[in-house]
């Protein structure tokens, strides 16, 4: 679906950078540019986007020439419709979070569909504020809202995530790819968290030096870059305490005693000496 | 004291600021975003109406706009318009002397945006129009007001173009300031003073409740 | 700079520019007093003058200003008329041929007069107009010039079809032969006369008042009469 | 042709245009910067020289200067300035009548920088003129450009104010607005059009090239 | 050394949010603010700091008083010599990497401490380029690099990696602990990352709506959190591969198997069979 082979030239930390990229993704991908800081990730995107000039070559998009330097065609980065949340976000100022959402809503479109963004990246009362107000991580979140509001065909997420706690950051994980599946997206994420990308991403594109070096699955990736992404350990129930109405568990993997709190109802569910499995969701903050 | 030089005045210096505003904003968007060669050339041009003395920019519009000169002909016969000595007149040399009070102060801010909020924009779909007004524009208002202000206060003081292109036609193109320039020639120094008094009265009200509403004053007095 | 503090500054209205370029030429000629000029209108340097303004001469094209100054007790004497100006009707349009009774011919759409409540040649206009009794029909077409000067660049850049304007104009070099012109019965306003004062404040007392004299001489009064003005001894 | 009066115009919109960058940079900053009640009250007075018509407004600084009255007076007596009809007594009009062309795009400028910029600066421990000068006024160039842009030509063009309080005195206060004012006066129409267009065209240029190298054309260029 | 305790009314995401905070750190205490996005974390540096007005309370940083509400004392930020890495970088747009770096040094200092910083950070060839054109990344380094120059007493980090790969990341969290140590610095972090926290950190204050709910050391807080921040695990070599002139190390840990490069000259440090010890620096990136 997205054929992209670039060229351009950049200033890099040891000289000059020869950005040289090619992208080949399938409608439903869900891709991850890895690499890294100032490898060319953010200007890959912004060259897909329309925002930053190309110097050579192709990008093609469901059999649409979206750029071609021999050719002369260039898109308008408005005829490109994609969603884009921009690494230092780009909220509008004048607007307050609500308006920066109304200001994305397509024609004749529901603004039930804003007030459900709103809720799920948890700003409801904050919706009134300007951003210069918000907090980093709440610009954050309404930088992914706002580039969800036209749900785009095409998503480009320039670590969406960077700035966000443990929790959210899981719950908005697990929603993008919730709706990357529900309506087809093709999705290129930005990140270095191999945790985030692991449970995310399908491909992982590495690139060096302005280059790509491999594209595969990210077991198969990271297993070769000696990264272990998501383990999955078995551990044993030592010690069931009730605290409040939670459960605390102190569970032993190996030498490690780990504790981990679950709501009361699920008492049921345990005992003492029970071996339990864990996955890297569990272990990583 | 008669009221209608006064009345005509800020009918002037209104429908000024209005084209003004509709004129500058393109043209500074262009200066702002182009390439071009020509554009040090137009950023200069723009700037030249204020240094010719204004009589003498007068003479040349009331030369330019003579029904016996070619251009003036042409506006009279095929647009029916006599420039020379009519309210309309007055508006246009109005608008083309303040026009750098207005376009540069608006180039100035919007220069000074960061292209990301363009960008976003334009990702989200929006044309360039849709968001110089609903982003571009709305980031800028200090620099805009400025360009009102200056635009609103220059054609209230104006007087020599205006006096040329006009003719000082009482209920026509009679405004403040060459009344009261009229009463300083004539030695009738109070009632100069009486009408300057009253064209800064009023000048001083309305442009400080612009700056009060702006700075947020009147909301945090009635807070 | 010194050099200005030597001349003799003669304050004098704009419009007067050309005669007292003549004048000035011939007295420094005669007494070797050299002179410079400081146009402006006469209310302007009226204002000045009040306020200390550097000048030991006032040339007005008027009386009504000297009279104020020497009401003020600024000036050293009376002022003196030294010559009277002349109206005529002045037109650029190679088609029309100046009259009074065109004036209110329906296709003329535009007749400049100066101002009358500042300049006198606006006043002598409005006279004649007023005697004529064709203010009604005349009023909707008149434009006006902040002075004299003004009037001109109405008739010369032909935005106004006719002014009324002062003889010394079309007399004046730049002007001879553009345009045509008519001279107005003097009996239909009264004489714009215009004086002279020197100021006290002058620091050239003898030969600013030797200037003031020097207008009335002989040689003064025939320059005065070749620019078009009418001098004293002719009434 | 005598060109004393160009000289003398271009002396003095030079001197303006720098006292007033050294006056308006701390009142557009207090303006920006204060929360007073009397900030609407004084950006209104900023703008209010703009209001009357420069002849008048030059009379009231006649009268203000002059030695007949209290404050011309004192500066006679104590300062031993005398304001009318001098070079300095120009300037300082001229300064005075071109503050809001200066005032407010500097102050527009600043209003719209990120306060984050300050404050980066004032945790690294520097003092709020050195913030002003190495942080804050490098990033509104553009907006001090326009400010000087709009003060220079205006300066250039202006002519009533200069024409009383100056009086038109040759090589001190005879300036080339009013000698183009002259000219005309004399009928002189073409010595008036020979003025302009010297005028005019060495205005053109400078602001050619002060355009040309701020937007980096001249860089181009020989690049 | 830093006693603070104050209280600001700020907006939250639920209504009114009263922030009410209490610190007391020793010369030398690393501490963390933990907490999730919108907590008050930035809010609390900005006002120890001087950049946000402070409704009521005192601090005093070694038994100078700051601020304090009803003795109406609130030095200037310039008197209170603190170094501070903002959330959103605050660079210099009109000036270039090396010039913000010397705008930072104090009068008489060398620059040669601009040149090494410039290296550490690794934007050498980057240094004469102004913030607008480099990346995210590059840009949080020189943020990093600008509060370091003073050599201030006291650093405050609003999440200095947050946009940072893991291999500058460690390379810039070992400098910094270093620097830390050696200069006695206090240090005053904010982090969502666990594994960086306790590394880095002594002390971790929890805040959870306004207000600080836990003060100990992260192994301490992490445990009771249920989030575990650093697992010592050991694994098993099965296998031992050359490639290039790097050694592939394949681990067993329970039913993973993952894989690592090391540089081939330590060959004989590893057989089959082995058991190693993994520790948390090795799993996550
Ligand atoms: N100037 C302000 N006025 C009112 N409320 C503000 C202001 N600045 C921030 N807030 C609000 O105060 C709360 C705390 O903001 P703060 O920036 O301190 O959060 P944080 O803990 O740093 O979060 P994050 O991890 O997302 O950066 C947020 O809800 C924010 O919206
Ligand atoms: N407009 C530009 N002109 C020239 N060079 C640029 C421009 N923008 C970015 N660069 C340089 O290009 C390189 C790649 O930048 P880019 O922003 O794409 O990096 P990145 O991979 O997103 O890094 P990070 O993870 O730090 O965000 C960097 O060295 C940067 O300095
Ligand atoms: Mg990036
Ligand atoms: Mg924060």
């Amino acid at each position: 679906m997205i054929h992209l082979d670039i060229q351009k030239r950049l200033h890099g930390a040891k000289g000059g950078l020869n950005l040289a990229i090619q992208l080949n993704l399938q409608k439903g991908d869900f891709a991850c540019l890895y690499g890294a800081s100032g490898v060319g990730k953010t200007s890959t995107l912004r060259m897909l986007a329309g925002l930053m000039p190309v110097d050579q070559g192709e990008i093609k998009v469901n059999h649409q020439i979206w750029f071609n330097s021999t050719k002369k065609i260039n898109l308008r980065p408005q005829d490109r419709s994609l969603g884009y949340v921009f690494q230092d976000y780009a909220l509008f100022p004048n607007m307050t979070v609500w308006e920066n959402l109304r200001f994305a809503l397509p024609k004749g479109a529901s603004e039930q569909r804003i007030s459900d963004l709103i809720e799920m990246v948890e700003l409801g009362d904050l919706q009134g504020q300007k951003p210069a107000t918000l907090s980093g991580g709440q610009q954050q979140r309404v930088a992914l809202a706002r580039a969800l509001v036209q749900q785009p065909p095409i998503l480009l997420l320039d670590e969406p995530f960077s700035a966000l706690d443990h929790g959210i950051r899981q719950k908005l994980q697990d929603y993008l790819k919730q709706i990357h599946q529900q309506f087809e997206l093709t999705t290129i994420l930005v990140s270095h968290n191999v945790h985030e990308i692991t449970k995310l991403a399908n491909k992982v594109i590495v690139i060096v030096d302005g280059k790509v070096t491999q594209t595969a699955s990210s077991q198969q990736v990271f297993t070769e870059l000696g990264v272990q992404q998501s383990l999955q350990l078995k551990g044993e129930i030592i010690k069931i305490e009730e605290k409040g109405n939670e459960l605390v568990l102190s569970i032993q993997i190996q030498d490690n005693v780990i504790q981990k709190s679950i709501p009361l109802k699920l008492k049921n569910q345990y005992q003492l000496d029970q071996e339990i499995e864990l996955n890297g969701d569990f272990f990583m903050h | 004291m008669d009221w209608t030089p006064l009345v005509l005045t800020f009918q002037l210096a209104t429908i000024t600021t209005i084209i003004l505003v509709l004129v500058a904003l393109p043209l500074a968007y262009w200066l702002v975003h182009s390439r071009s060669y020509f554009k040090p050339i137009v950023e200069t041009l723009v700037s030249m109406p204020l240094v010719l003395p204004p009589t003498v920019l007068g003479f040349y519009f009331l030369i330019a706009f003579s029904p016996n000169h070619a251009f003036g002909q042409w506006l009279d016969e095929y647009l029916g318009l006599r420039l020379v000595f009519s309210f309309t007149g007055l508006v246009i040399a109005s608008v083309i002397y303040s026009l750098p009070f207005m376009v540069q102060p608006i180039q100035a801010g919007l220069a000074g945006l960061s292209p990301s909020l363009r960008e976003a924009a334009f990702v989200l779909g929006k044309s360039k129009w849709i968001t110089l007004w609903k982003v571009e524009i709305p980031n800028i208002k200090a620099a805009l007001l400025t360009g009102i202000v200056l635009s609103f206060a220059h054609t209230i003081g104006e007087f020599g173009v205006v006096l040329m292109i006009g003719g000082n036609i009482p209920a026509q193109t009679k405004v403040a300031s060459i009344a009261i320039y009229d009463e300083v020639e004539a030695l009738n120094y109070s009632a100069a003073n009486s009408y300057s008094l009253i064209l800064f009265v009023i000048t001083f009200c309305i442009l400080l409740m612009v700056y009060a509403i702006n700075g947020g004053y009147v909301k945090r007095f009635w807070k | 700079t010194s050099s200005n503090n030597e001349k003799l500054s003669i304050a004098t209205s704009a419009n007067m520019q050309f005669a007292m370029e003549a004048l000035v030429d011939e007295f420094s000629e005669q007494t070797g007093i050299e002179c410079q000029l400081m146009l402006s209108s006469s209310g302007k340097l009226t204002a000045q003058i009040q306020e200390g303004a550097p000048y030991d001469v006032f040339v007005s094209a008027d009386l009504k200003y000297p009279t104020t100054l020497f009401e003020k007790n600024l000036c050293t004497s009376n002022p003196r008329v030294y010559a009277y100006g002349k109206l005529v009707l002045w037109t650029m349009h190679p088609t029309l041929d100046p009259s009074l009774a065109m004036i209110t011919h329906p296709s003329l759409r535009h007749l400049a007069i100066a101002n009358p409540k500042t300049a006198p040649y606006g006043r002598a206009a409005m006279e004649v107009i007023e005697n004529m009794k064709i203010q009604h029909e005349i009023m909707p077409k008149l434009v006006y010039g902040e002075s004299i000067a003004q009037v001109n660049q109405f008739v010369y850049s032909k935005s106004a079809e006719i002014g009324f304007t002062a003889m010394a104009v079309v007399k004046s070099p730049k002007m001879q032969e553009q345009g045509r012109w008519l001279e107005v019965d003097p009996s239909l306003y009264t004489p714009i006369e215009q004086g002279v004062v020197v100021l006290r404040t002058s620091t050239h007392l003898p030969q600013a008042q030797q200037f003031a004299d020097f207008l009335f001489s002989t040689e003064a009064q025939s320059i005065l009469t070749k620019f078009g003005y009418l001098v004293p001894s002719d009434n």
